[in-house]
């Protein structure tokens, strides 16, 4: 039992009773940073796992995803202090025999699998490995990332903000027209009263 | 035992710095006229050393109090969690070649992390009363500082790049010739620019403001005010070791060992923050969001492009 | 521990103001004394400080204030009756100079344990009964219903923006807060952070006339000495404006200057310095829009910063005489307002200086313009708190204090009515 | 060398963390405390409701236009380690990526993502 074990324990218990009490708990806030420390403490085990890079990266993304899933939990969600307790499962039968079973099927692989022994070579600086990585093989799939993710802000900015370069997406955000008080340039003629306005 | 040594500088660094810069922004707001002076009999109270330790003192015997339905476990851990990152982040500094409490590969990264996870604290913070004026005070937190980490970020790549490390000593060793305070000119300030807004210091005081009654603390007293105050100024002091390290060479210098340089350093940065605290106004909210995209964003990306020419020529 | 207490004895007092009638003045004076510690919340401190004449229908607030000191706390009355709970362990002063003292005393006794707290006002029960009640005894049923620990929950309402329709907070606020003019209690609506109603439920609590205003409608009366007390008025008004932004320390100094201020002092030097600094662009650029009509209602500074052209002194010959024209036109946002105080402080002094210099006194009784507007006899400007339900909708939080804080709203009292 | 390193995080983060319990005092629930203090501060106003409710955040367009730039910031960091090593081509490689997502920036301002929706 060496230190690195000890440590690997204590994380892993960590995650998995954050991850329980995130169902248990009726705060829509406790149960976001209650997922955070889950994540944290597995962000904590890829550090001991020797993935020095991904391990901190948790930390960061997780932080970030955290609180923003606060914020829109506690916005759209009934009773979102818990104020009235609730439960917060549905379907718990179901859910618990299949969280059961893969957890029985995980800790079989786990336990009886044979994984292939290759340990990180000393001196291997994983995160210049990802960076050449990066910049070599996958340098397609990393630069489509950019795209995907390009699109995804596109389709966020288009679905959640209100205001547009026209004015409020619900009052008509219709273009001026070429001269004053003209149609509006580059919309087709309006036929359809119930179309107009869906921007 | 070198263990213990890190540990003991971490904690006495976090410690005695606290008290340090309540009595450097004491000082200065005696030099800039914003500090009560008045009233007769008042000698010991003028003590800017004495004052930071009577009002702790105070604070420490000051009754508690509670909220009608808080959410008391996140309102007792905020502040001491809060606490808890600027020792994490003060324990990536490295105080001399040798002596690097906690020196990680991925440093830097561990830095950016940090600011996240303190907004989620401070956020906490302000929710956990259940009370309206920290509620708003939490909120608008958020805004600001989801806003800055993206700066924050681009500019600690940037230090990266002629260290091509992410490990902070090979940042500070990357300027032995010259500081990144000179290589990258607009890093430092955008930087400052962080470090006022993850201890929610001065014009980013967003959080804990006037205009809330104290904000996210307008409900705190007593020992949980301490600490959260005690916390918020040991994010300063780990702050600016960490900007120390990254602009100014950290432990690198002539003559004096390496911990007095890093300390020397950091005072300089303390006093830089602390008089912008003083000096500069608090926007409002939505202003500093379209002023952190549109303007220090922008101006981090010009820093990144400037650092990658200059490290590459 | 003993040690402990006689260092924390050492500290500032932390004293929170419940600020009553032609309070404000002295209290700001009171910043400057290092012995007192001005807490920004009633939960960090220990000595409640109640200042002026507090009007009946403000008890009841005043009572909930008290009572939310964290035990055990004193309460001081400076010029001030106190609540009925409370007379017969009522530390009552006159002297302001005494504040130090007096407070130090009393936060010491409490240090030390030789003084017992006062006794809350209000019954020591939840807002509503919930105990034991509901599904769970939180008081509370169903996901939304009830009143969980002795509160309803927040339920949705049509948003007045962005059509998400969420849950608008709605509270009532003052009229014991210090960032509100004194007096000024309101009931709002909140969608988010941004204000969505307004409806004032109590007014600011109206404001003697300086008595040097009060004699220039008698009798002529030295215009240095007037313009004086303009000056500090409006160099007063914008120390609260830039405490509310964060220039605590820039705050602090004008406080200072304020009480030392002399005929010919300049300061454009601190006109300079704000403008260095962003102040004006901070949260007040473009906000808090008042119109021509409400300019008329308000009267005064803001109603000149819009444009209007109404300034008694431009029909006193002897205000000719010194070169006097009025200032303003800047524009109806708050950063207009801010800058006509500062202009008007400025053009104040310089007025006072010259009027020192040549003795001048007013020649016109007919009506005088103080700080707040145009008083004439029997005529004094009213409070104008009611134009706020018509300003404040739609702003940011920090906005509409900044906007708040940029104008003057309490009417000021007739001294007839006083009297009689 | 990294396992001593991580201990030594945990070690700090720990004593820290001990440091601010110690110094927090008491847990709020054995306090007792009136009713009338712990109703929340509105300088003498009172609260309708409970203060935690459905908040509508004015931002939030912002904060989705964050989580998409944030992934691709993860991308940076190993990149600047590399950056030296590959020269021009990093250089391009970012400049394109970066410019990609600079579109996305400039089209949320236009549509007035930074502002209080």
């Amino acid at each position: 039992m060496t230190a690195v074990d000890l440590a690997f324990l204590l994380n892993a218990a960590i995650a998995v009773y954050s991850g329980w009490r995130v169902f248990r708990t009726d705060s829509m806030v406790r149960a976001s940073f209650l997922l955070l420390i889950s994540f944290l403490a597995v962000g904590a085990i890829m550090l001991l796992l020797g993935a020095v890079y991904l391990g901190v990266a948790i930390f960061f993304m997780m932080a970030v995803e955290m609180m923003i899933m606060a914020l829109f939990m506690v916005m759209f969600m009934m009773n979102p202090a818990g104020l009235n307790p609730m439960n917060m499962v549905h379907q718990e039968r179901i859910s618990a025999a299949a969280g059961v079973l893969a957890f029985v099927a995980l800790g079989a692989v786990a336990v009886f699998g044979e994984f292939p022994s290759r340990p990180k070579p000393e001196g291997l600086d994983v995160v210049a490995r990802l960076g050449h990585e990066l910049l070599g093989d996958s340098m397609l799939v990393f630069e489509s990332a950019g795209v995907t993710l390009l699109a995804t802000m596109i389709g966020v900015v288009v679905m959640s903000s209100r205001r547009g370069r026209y004015g409020d997406a619900n009052e008509g955000s219709v273009p001026p027209g070429l001269e004053p008080g003209g149609e509006p340039a580059g919309q087709p003629p309006d036929d359809d009263d119930e179309e107009h306005g869906c921007h | 035992m070198d263990l213990m040594l890190s540990v003991i500088a971490v904690l006495a660094t976090l410690s005695v710095g606290a008290y340090a810069v309540a009595v450097i922004d004491r000082i200065c707001g005696v030099a800039m006229g914003g500090e009560a002076t008045g009233g007769a009999g008042v000698h010991d109270r003028r003590n800017p050393f004495l004052a930071p330790l009577s009002r702790a003192a105070a604070l420490w015997l000051a009754p508690p109090h509670v909220t009608e339905a808080p959410d008391a476990a996140g309102w007792r851990l905020a502040p001491v969690l809060y606490l808890t990152l600027a020792g994490m982040g003060l324990a990536v500094v490295p105080w001399s070649e040798t002596f690097v409490p906690v020196d990680l590969a991925t440093g830097i990264v561990l830095w950016g992390a940090l600011e996240p996870l303190a907004t989620v604290l401070i956020f906490l913070h302000g929710w956990s009363p259940n009370s309206h004026l920290p509620l708003l005070g939490g909120y608008r937190y958020v805004a600001v500082g989801l806003s800055y980490i993206l700066v924050s970020m681009f500019v600690l790549i940037a230090v990266a790049l002629p260290a091509e490390s992410l490990q902070v000593s090979a940042v500070v060793e990357s300027q032995q010739e010259l500081w990144n305070v000179v290589r990258q000119p607009l890093g430092l300030p955008l930087f400052l620019i962080v470090g006022l807004g993850i201890s929610f210091w001065g014009p980013l005081d967003f959080a804990d403001s006037n205009d809330l009654a104290g904000g996210t603390s307008a409900e705190s007293s007593g020992r949980a005010l301490l600490v959260w105050q005690f916390a918020r100024i040991a994010m300063l002091v780990s702050f600016s070791a960490i900007a120390a390290s990254a602009f100014l060479g950290g432990w690198m210098g002539p003559l004096l060992p390496g911990p007095i340089w890093l300390v020397i350093k950091m005072v300089f940065i303390l006093v830089l923050l602390l008089v912008l605290g003083r000096l500069l106004p608090r926007l409002s909210p939505e202003r500093f969001m379209t002023l952190a995209w549109t303007v220090l964003l922008p101006l981090a990306f010009v820093d990144l492009v400037w650092a990658g020419l200059e490290a590459l020529s | 521990m003993n040690w402990l207490a006689r260092l924390a004895c050492r500290a500032p007092v932390p004293v929170y103001p419940a600020i009553g009638r032609n309070a404000l003045p002295q209290i700001q004076d009171w910043r400057l004394d290092a012995r007192l510690q001005w807490t920004r919340s009633p939960r960090q401190a220990r000595i409640l400080l109640v200042a002026g004449d507090i009007l009946p229908e403000c008890r009841p607030a005043l009572r909930r204030l008290h009572d939310q000191l964290p035990a055990p706390s004193i309460t001081l009355w400076w010029r001030s009756t106190p609540l009925a709970g409370l007379a017969d362990r009522a530390v009552v002063f006159e002297d302001a100079d005494e504040l130090g003292t007096i407070a130090g005393d009393a936060c010491r006794s409490l240090l030390l344990g030789d003084r017992q707290g006062e006794p809350n006002l209000c019954p020591d029960e939840p807002p509503a009964p919930f105990e034991g009640r509901g599904d769970h005894g939180q008081g509370g049923e169903g996901m939304m219903g009830g009143k969980p620990y002795g509160r309803p929950m927040a339920m949705t309402a049509e948003d007045l923006r962005d059509g998400l329709e969420l849950d608008p907070l709605e509270f009532s606020i003052g009229p014991f807060w210090p960032v509100l003019p004194p007096g000024l209690a309101a009931r709002l609506v909140l969608h988010g952070d941004v204000i969505a109603e307004v409806e004032i439920t109590s007014a600011p609590f109206p404001v003697d006339l300086q008595p040097v205003f009060e004699q220039a409608l008698e009798r002529p009366v030295p215009i240095a000495d007037l313009e004086m007390a303009r000056a500090r008025n409006h160099l007063r008004q914008l120390s609260h404006s830039m405490w509310l932004s964060g220039l605590e320390s820039a705050s602090l100094s004008v406080l200072r200057q304020v009480q030392a201020l002399q005929p010919h002092d300049s300061i454009s030097g601190l006109c300079e310095r704000l403008r260095r600094v962003g102040f004006f662009f901070s949260a007040g650029a473009g906000r808090g829009e008042i119109s021509l009509e409400q300019a008329e209602r308000l009267g005064g500074p803001a109603a000149r910063a819009a444009g209007l052209e109404q300034d008694a002194r431009t029909r006193d010959p002897e205000y000719r005489k010194l070169g006097f024209r009025p200032v303003g036109g800047r524009g109806n946002d708050c950063r207009a307002r801010w800058q006509q105080w500062l202009d008007e402080a400025s053009q104040a002094l310089h007025l006072a200086g010259r009027a020192r210099s040549s003795g001048a006194e007013t020649s016109y009784t007919e009506s005088v313009e103080a700080p707040r507007g145009n008083v004439q006899c029997g005529r004094y400007p009213a409070d104008a708190s009611a134009i706020l339900s018509e300003l404040l909708p739609g702003l940011e939080w920090s906005e509409a204090m900044a906007t708040i804080a940029s104008l003057d709203l309490a009417g000021v009292a007739d001294p007839g009515e006083g009297r009689a | 060398m990294e396992a001593s390193e991580l201990f030594a995080l945990m070690i700090i983060s720990t004593a820290t963390f001990a440091l601010g319990l110690v110094l927090a005092g008491i847990p709020f629930s054995s306090l007792r405390i009136s009713w009338p203090q712990r109703a929340p501060f509105l300088g003498g106003g009172i609260p309708d409701t409970h203060a935690w409710s459905r908040f509508h955040v004015r931002y939030y367009p912002m904060t989705l236009l964050l989580i998409a730039f944030e992934m691709e910031m993860m991308f940076m960091y190993p990149w600047a380690v590399v950056y030296v090593a590959e020269g021009v081509k990093a250089l391009v490689e970012m400049g394109m990526f970066l410019a990609i997502l600079s579109i996305g920036i400039v089209y949320g301002w236009r549509e007035g993502v930074f502002k209080w929706q």
